[in-house]
């Protein structure tokens, strides 16, 4: 069914539509409302669940990874400062197993203060051990919730579902809800083997010495490579059922680019704009929305860019003292595989607003020189 | 009365990645680490004082003292040599000696 | 043969515990009572090293080992998940050390305690983050050497009065107790274990290693620090309730308590004496609230 | 694709009023988008949202600069706010006010219209004489003045996005709709 | 002057050398005894500074930055949970911009517990805005520490300065200490011309509208690559007083090598031991020691690899989902560049013992294989 | 001309606080008394807000804006850093919100009283998180509305007694005031300014927009909420000596207290009668402390 | 008596970093922000009534009421409108209008 | 490069042991690095500790297994710990006992070695009888087995670092230095 909705509320309906079971929030802006529709939910008896009301977010994240390790569906929501105060129960949820699902809006890091798009928050916890996916549209948003919990369970590591500040979260658009039979169907009920239970009683998590610490990780790291196929497959089943597609990437007319840019989030979304536009005047660009980067596609963008002869990249984000972050681990993912010039073009930053004129300003530039850059920041003032 | 410990205390045998769960999710009992190795002084009973009031048993923190038969009996396989229970024996049953002797 | 704790052995021998832990026998006393319908959330504290290391545990019952600042959250969490699944009987108990509790978790546990969540917390409380090396904590109490707090600049100020800080919380039960006084501590778990809600006990664990004690006295000095009224043994319900356990007839002198430590050996009379009517201060304020 | 902008104050409703004019589009068989300006204003302060409405998916994910029309909820704000900033020529402005078109002057590139939905709101009961709610009549007048979407959509609308007292809302909004004055 | 000292203390040296006054850490192993240090000399007015004894790592990096704000030379140590408990205060003092100098001691993260070596507690900081050292010898990390704070005080950014548990926290061996004069004379007294000071009242990081944000990163990313150049010469100017050179990357026997190791922390020196080893067998192998990872020294590696036919990055540490990060990052910026196949192996985590014969293996491997390969786990079990 | 409050502004007009804000007038007063010899150091907040966006402040005194839960250690490292250069005299001023004092600051509020650091911490309450949208916080009484807690969920148990709390730390000194009480307020500012080490100063600041009142009631609804004791003004020294400040002689029914605001106006007759009960209670256990 | 702010309050000119402390540092003051505009009832004094107090002055959350000449002047250029001094004066000295009025 | 590890248990000094006789050592003109083994031991539980002593600097920094020679300081352990593992073949093995070395029988792989370091420590009041400190009589008899220092290095390293009683440790080195017993 189509309903008008707002991001946040896109990932409280994913949520509550995954039957969760455990929430556990605190409210930060532009979070706020998933965790208000949420707390209301849970007090209406729409949703038969427990939600605590934590003091902070490290709290928020302890207790889903505790619930989680007892076998129910936790779920949490956050931004910015709170995903960076977690970040410590990020690693732990990650080597602990546990399939929890998190939605964060993408807001710019303090200080200064600023709630606008930004995607360092959550790029800058891509070493903790978390899926992640960026999110463009509400449907996305809301699919991801669902699909996120699907392939987390089977492969026992947690997803981020991230999106961006205000241009999605307070962005009311249209979404079809798929019905509750449905994802019933297509998620059936989390029951790991290895649990907190009275029956069987076992530590988790105690001192792991040199013997064996090393092994956890390399089994981490299976899981992450056994998540691609995961992903696909959950997709494509999705699909079957609601005929919407998801894939690690998405290419937009890519096929017979001469330049493709690569791109995430709601710049992805404007650039499919921008790139109509393009081609409309001729030019051959295609954009490639990468949706997943942990684990990270590279396969899957070999496929898309092997005969382009042009790449470029923006990033809402920047590592500092390196470069933005799509742009590095892109090219690293090319390296001795192809060499097809990049340009890595840093926009956005601090929520500020990425125009169709700017992505097509960069698409031009981009064009117009052949050689690589690592670093140009788009519209800067001097 | 034998302490009983449902879990088993068999040595758990791991070659690789294959034979370990996801997460670090124990396999195995503690049992298997005999602590008696730590023990530098030997307690021991006489049984010719004790009055059966448990209170070595009650407070060994180990816990390596069991009851048979009604009577307090050191484990030596655990027994880390604290010498709680000859200072907190109300008969001085209990005395040590020097292990390795 | 008449037992007066209870006979089961939760806790395995086999334990990494320094010889004669008392953090190790209050779990032992712990467990006894609650029995194997429990979980356990601990943090960062000896604990994580005594319960020994992968492959293996030393307790019988599901063990989380979490985060130094998140004992009680993580037994929060647990307890929501089980709530969920209808395992509403479980008995979920924090395991924490007193760093892990009058420091570094003491947010975690006081938003626990404000949800009035439906758990146990217990801090075994050895005056000091001992799983590190010693150094001092909030628990510390004046006097004491630690390796942050060295013998010319001892521990200042006094230990942080948890208790009086969980009763502010109006929480249905709080207490102290102390390995020394084993039955005393059982009763007081059996009433945290039959009440829902937000329980809070403070166990006192004498640490031979942190306290520079022979091994061989750590029941002695337990029940020292409640003879000499550094550590009174009270119950208190719903946060205004107060009512003690074990009653102390003649108090000890502080310098008996101290004979056996090697952490309090540098303090001149005068320093002891100064000690001494701090905690006799203290007694008296607890006084006034006994009912 | 119509982009339009409104202008409020911290409050008063004007983030709440874009939706209704977005669920309105979206019953009347449109695309829609709607948010508001991303800042940190308080109650009293102006604010702005905003409405794209379209034919296909809005994947344009930027904000509004140049707006078809404005709407401006409380016209005091037209003294210190520039409600016609990057408004296109040929745009419309819809102002709630008790006043005439003409008393507006914004020079001749813009279409006014008025309507009082103030009056409207407290007729029907919607909110207080002092914080009336005028969201669903300013959506009615929009609904006249620009034909993008029906009357019956707009009500439609309502029954979906308005949580209580559908039925007055459906009556100011008609009333507006009938009311509209334009210049 | 020489003396023995383990690698912890070289750290406490290196503080209390460079005259640090607000001391604000919390303990934890391997780290304790640079605490327990600074706290006996601060006591014993060894060295003026205050010293609080915080309740948690996360306030320990607050108070030093709230100290620096003042102006006042901040310092803080700290491993693995610590370090992670202090995620979002790291971002803080990166974007406000303050020379706090950290030490790190590199400890593997929980679950389960493990205290021994392990790259990825600092690593997944990357992205914080600190500069990043990695040190190799206990010399190092007690000249890093006084390097650290003249360069931090020049480009204004923090440091960040990592090495080994146990293989060097906990080892002893004999290290040259500088006299304190020549101290003094190489680091002058911090005077900021922005700090809280009530004769000039300022707000600092309030709220930054898109207006403003960009230009912050952007200042923030100037400063990174200006640190380059301030490295560089710090590095110099220290060697004139010392005898002894810090550069951003240390080659041993690059100059004609087949295969280049690329490595890190105590695993560098072990490498330059089987490197000696490898040419005695003929074998021409060299060891780039990555010794600064922010700024990203692009070019400075570059320089050495340029005509090298192969490389092998060893890394201890892994991105869950990608590769080992140091091998992710190296393979970045040589695309576009270079098109030398690159080996990467894992190998160390959790403080597994990287011997001179697993190098060697490694190293052989390398030379072997012509193919490039993303992520070799060396000596896994399986 | 008489006043009755200093009359030196520091904090300017211009700043972004809603009409009839209560907070934005507990800075006012402080700041008058503190004086230009101060720091500020605060957390996310309204306040982060009011202060006004980058390049421009609305305070006359250095100001740090500080991550959430770090006002109180973040002014212990200002004054840190200030002692170490000999600037001893500066008033350093941790200003918090409720949300960032009971909630997610707690934490280091307490090592920061534990420690005894030299700073005033005040926590201004609007009993919410405000600047996030109104959501609940541990201060937040019970019966009220937030949107966290829907009418009719509305807040389930008491206020975290944070002054008590505070008290248990046996910090030098702690207080409890209303922006209703102006010349109140100041006397305790005037007193932490001259105190050493730790004060806490817990001053309710009502909120319009989340209280749902008229802005014109800010000044009426601070002084209901002291004439119905909920929430009583004293001072308490050294953990111990509890002083009232204003004693109210016949205390007002909490019904009138309600009446002003959007947030109770869902309790019925019987829910206020409880909440009233609740309210006398606790103010006879705070009357028993009384010196 | 008249307030006094000794921050300047001339608007801050920035084009772009150059123009940038390398942190938020605040540049100039918040008297850059008119709230009047924010206000929508305008609070008027009537003197006849007034008597002096300054009780609107104390309480005045902006704070947007000065005392000039010994009398409280309001300051429409950041008075938001909020009535509480008009609430609070005991003569009732204080009434207002609707702005734009 | 001559490797060696130590044998002790929690609390009793061994990783001690370890630095002083790389002090000993580097007073000597050595290269030295010592270590504990990384482990989580216990008070009263068996450590090991380490010590690498060369002519030029130690850059290797893996764990030893193959040390040179091996010293007990516990002679209790040795019925719980393989004190041999990984030791060379011809190595050394120097306990602190009471025993004369042929009480010992490990083969012969290795030469043992013995000292009453215990009563040394004793006579000279380093510790008490329960506790005695038996680094510096150790690192005599090291210096005294081995010959890789000389035994005015010994003292050298114990005044720089050894705290307190300097001269009862020189003492206790020069008195196991003279008394080592051999096999
Ligand atoms: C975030 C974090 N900081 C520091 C540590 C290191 N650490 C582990 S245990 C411990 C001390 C624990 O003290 P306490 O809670 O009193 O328990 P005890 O060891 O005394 O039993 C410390 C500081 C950690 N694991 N995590
Ligand atoms: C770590 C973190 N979590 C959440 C937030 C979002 N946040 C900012 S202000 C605020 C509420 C503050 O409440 P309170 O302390 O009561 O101050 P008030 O806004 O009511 O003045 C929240 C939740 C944040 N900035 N940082
Ligand atoms: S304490 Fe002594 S008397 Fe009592 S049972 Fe034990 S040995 Fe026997
Ligand atoms: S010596 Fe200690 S460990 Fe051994 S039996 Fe007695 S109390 Fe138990
Ligand atoms: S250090 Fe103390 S508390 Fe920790 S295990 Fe040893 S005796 Fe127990
Ligand atoms: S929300 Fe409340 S506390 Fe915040 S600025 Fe507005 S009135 Fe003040
Ligand atoms: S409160 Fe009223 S009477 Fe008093 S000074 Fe103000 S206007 Fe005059
Ligand atoms: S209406 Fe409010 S802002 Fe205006 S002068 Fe009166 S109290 Fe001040
Ligand atoms: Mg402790
Ligand atoms: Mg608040």
């Amino acid at each position: 069914m189509k309903k008008t909705m707002m991001g946040n509320f896109a990932a409280s309906w994913g949520a509550q539509l995954s039957r969760v079971q455990v929430i556990a929030a605190y409210p930060i802006t532009p979070q706020t409302l998933i965790v208000e529709k949420l707390s209301e939910i849970v007090a209406d008896g729409e949703l038969d669940a427990k939600f605590i009301k934590v003091e902070s977010e490290h709290s928020a994240m302890a207790a889903c990874i505790g619930a989680s390790a007892t076998g129910a569906r936790a779920y949490t929501a956050t931004s910015a400062q709170g995903l960076a105060l977690m970040h410590e129960m990020l690693h732990w949820a990650g080597l602990a197993r546990l399939p929890i699902v998190m939605t964060n809006v993408n807001r710019a890091m303090a200080p200064g203060w600023s709630i606008w798009a930004d995607q360092n928050d959550s790029l800058s916890q891509r070493d903790t051990g978390w899926m992640q996916i960026y999110a463009s549209s509400a449907q996305d948003i809301l699919d991801s919730t669902i699909i996120g919990y699907k392939v987390s369970e089977q492969v026992l590591l947690p997803t981020l579902i991230s999106f961006d500040a205000f241009f999605l979260s307070h962005t009311v658009e249209v979404v079809d809800m798929p019905d509750i039979e449905l994802v019933d169907k297509y998620l059936p009920p989390y029951n790991p083997e290895y649990k907190l239970d009275v029956k069987d009683p076992r530590s988790f998590g105690a001192l792991t010495a040199e013997e064996y610490y090393y092994e956890f990780r390399y089994k981490m790291q299976e899981a992450m490579d056994k998540a691609v196929d995961v992903i696909k497959e959950a997709g494509k089943e999705y699909e079957k059922l609601t005929g919407r597609a998801y894939k690690l990437v998405h290419p937009y007319r890519c096929e017979d680019a001469d330049l493709i840019l690569v791109t995430s989030g709601t710049i992805a979304e404007t650039t499919n704009v921008a790139v109509d536009e393009l081609r409309a005047e001729g030019k051959k660009v295609g954009n490639l929305r990468i949706r997943v980067i942990r684990p990270y596609p590279k396969k899957e963008i070999l496929e898309v860019i092997k005969g382009v002869k042009k790449l470029a990249v923006i990033d809402r984000n920047i590592s500092p003292g390196y470069s933005g972050i799509f742009s590095q681990e892109l090219k690293s993912a090319l390296y001795n595989e192809v060499n097809i010039p990049v340009r890595s073009y840093i926009a956005g930053l601090g929520g500020r607003d990425v125009k169709i004129q700017d992505i097509k300003d960069m698409a031009n530039d981009a064009l117009k020189n052949d050689s690589p850059n690592d670093l140009i920041w788009k519209g800067v003032k001097l | 009365m034998v302490i009983k410990f449902q879990k088993n205390d068999k040595p758990v045998k791991i070659t690789g990645a294959k034979d370990m769960p996801p997460m670090p999710a124990a396999l195995g009992s503690m049992l298997q680490n005999k602590t008696g190795s730590w023990r530098n002084v030997r307690p021991i009973i006489d049984y010719e004082k004790c009055i059966k009031c448990f209170i070595c048993w009650k407070i060994c923190p180990e816990p390596a003292i069991d009851i048979v038969d009604e009577l307090p009996v050191i484990n030596y396989d655990y027994c880390k040599g604290c010498l709680m229970c000859m200072e907190e024996c109300p008969k001085d049953a209990i005395s040590y000696e020097k292990e390795g002797k | 043969m008449r037992l007066t704790i209870p006979e089961r052995e939760i806790m395995t021998p086999g334990h990494l515990a320094c010889q004669g832990c008392g953090g190790s026998l209050a779990m032992r006393y712990a467990l006894k009572v609650f029995g194997k319908d429990t979980m356990l959330s601990i943090p960062a504290c000896c604990w994580a090293v005594i319960d020994g290391a992968f492959p293996y545990t030393a307790v019988n019952v599901p063990l989380f080992h979490t985060a130094f600042e998140t004992a009680a959250i993580m037994a929060s969490g647990i307890k929501a998940g089980l709530m969920v699944q209808g395992k509403d009987t479980t008995n979920v108990v924090a395991w924490a050390g007193d760093g892990g509790t009058f420091d570094i978790g003491i947010q975690a546990l006081s938003g626990a305690a404000e949800r009035n969540d439906d758990i146990t917390y217990i801090v075994y409380d050895n005056e000091a983050y001992m799983n590190t090396g010693i150094q001092r904590s909030s628990a510390t109490p004046e006097g004491a050497w630690t390796t942050t707090t060295p013998v010319k600049h001892y521990k200042k100020g006094p230990k942080k009065n948890i208790v009086e800080i969980m009763a502010a919380h109006r929480i249905p039960y709080a207490a102290t107790a102390s390995v020394g006084y084993p039955e005393d501590f059982c009763k007081k778990l059996e009433k945290a274990k039959n009440t829902r809600g937000f329980k809070f006990i403070h166990v006192l664990a004498p640490c031979p290693t942190g306290w520079k004690s022979d091994p061989r006295y750590t029941i002695k000095l337990a029940k020292l620090a409640v003879q000499t009224n550094s550590f009174p043994l009270y119950e208190i319900t719903d946060g205004i309730h107060y009512k003690q356990s074990i009653k102390v007839k003649e108090r000890k002198s502080i310098k008996e308590y101290f004979k056996y430590q090697g952490r309090f050996k540098h303090l001149h009379e005068d320093e002891v004496q100064h000690l001494q009517n701090f905690i006799d201060e203290n007694y008296a304020l607890l006084e006034m609230k006994l009912e | 694709m119509i982009e339009i902008r409104m202008h409020g104050r911290g409050g008063q409703g004007a983030v709440k009023a874009s939706f209704v004019l977005a669920e309105a589009a979206f019953q009347g068989g449109k695309y829609v988008q709607a948010f508001p300006r991303f800042g940190v204003e308080r109650r009293g302060a102006p604010v702005e949202a905003f409405t794209r409405i379209d034919d296909k998916p809005v994947q344009i994910r930027s904000q509004i600069y140049n707006p078809d029309g404005v709407i401006v909820l409380d016209p005091t704000l037209i003294e210190v706010v520039d409600v016609t900033k990057g408004l296109k020529k040929g745009g419309w402005i819809l102002i709630n006010s008790d006043k005439k078109p003409e008393f507006y002057d914004f020079g001749d590139d813009y279409k006014v219209y008025t309507v009082d939905a103030t009056e409207i709101a407290v007729q029907n009961r919607l909110g207080s004489r002092t914080a009336p709610i005028v969201n669903t009549a300013i959506v009615g007048a929009f609904a006249k003045l620009t034909g993008i979407v029906k009357i019956d959509a707009v009500f439609k609308g309502i029954d979906n996005s308005i949580p209580r007292s559908q039925e007055a809302n459906k009556r100011a909004a008609k009333q507006a709709y009938d009311a509209i004055a334009s210049r």
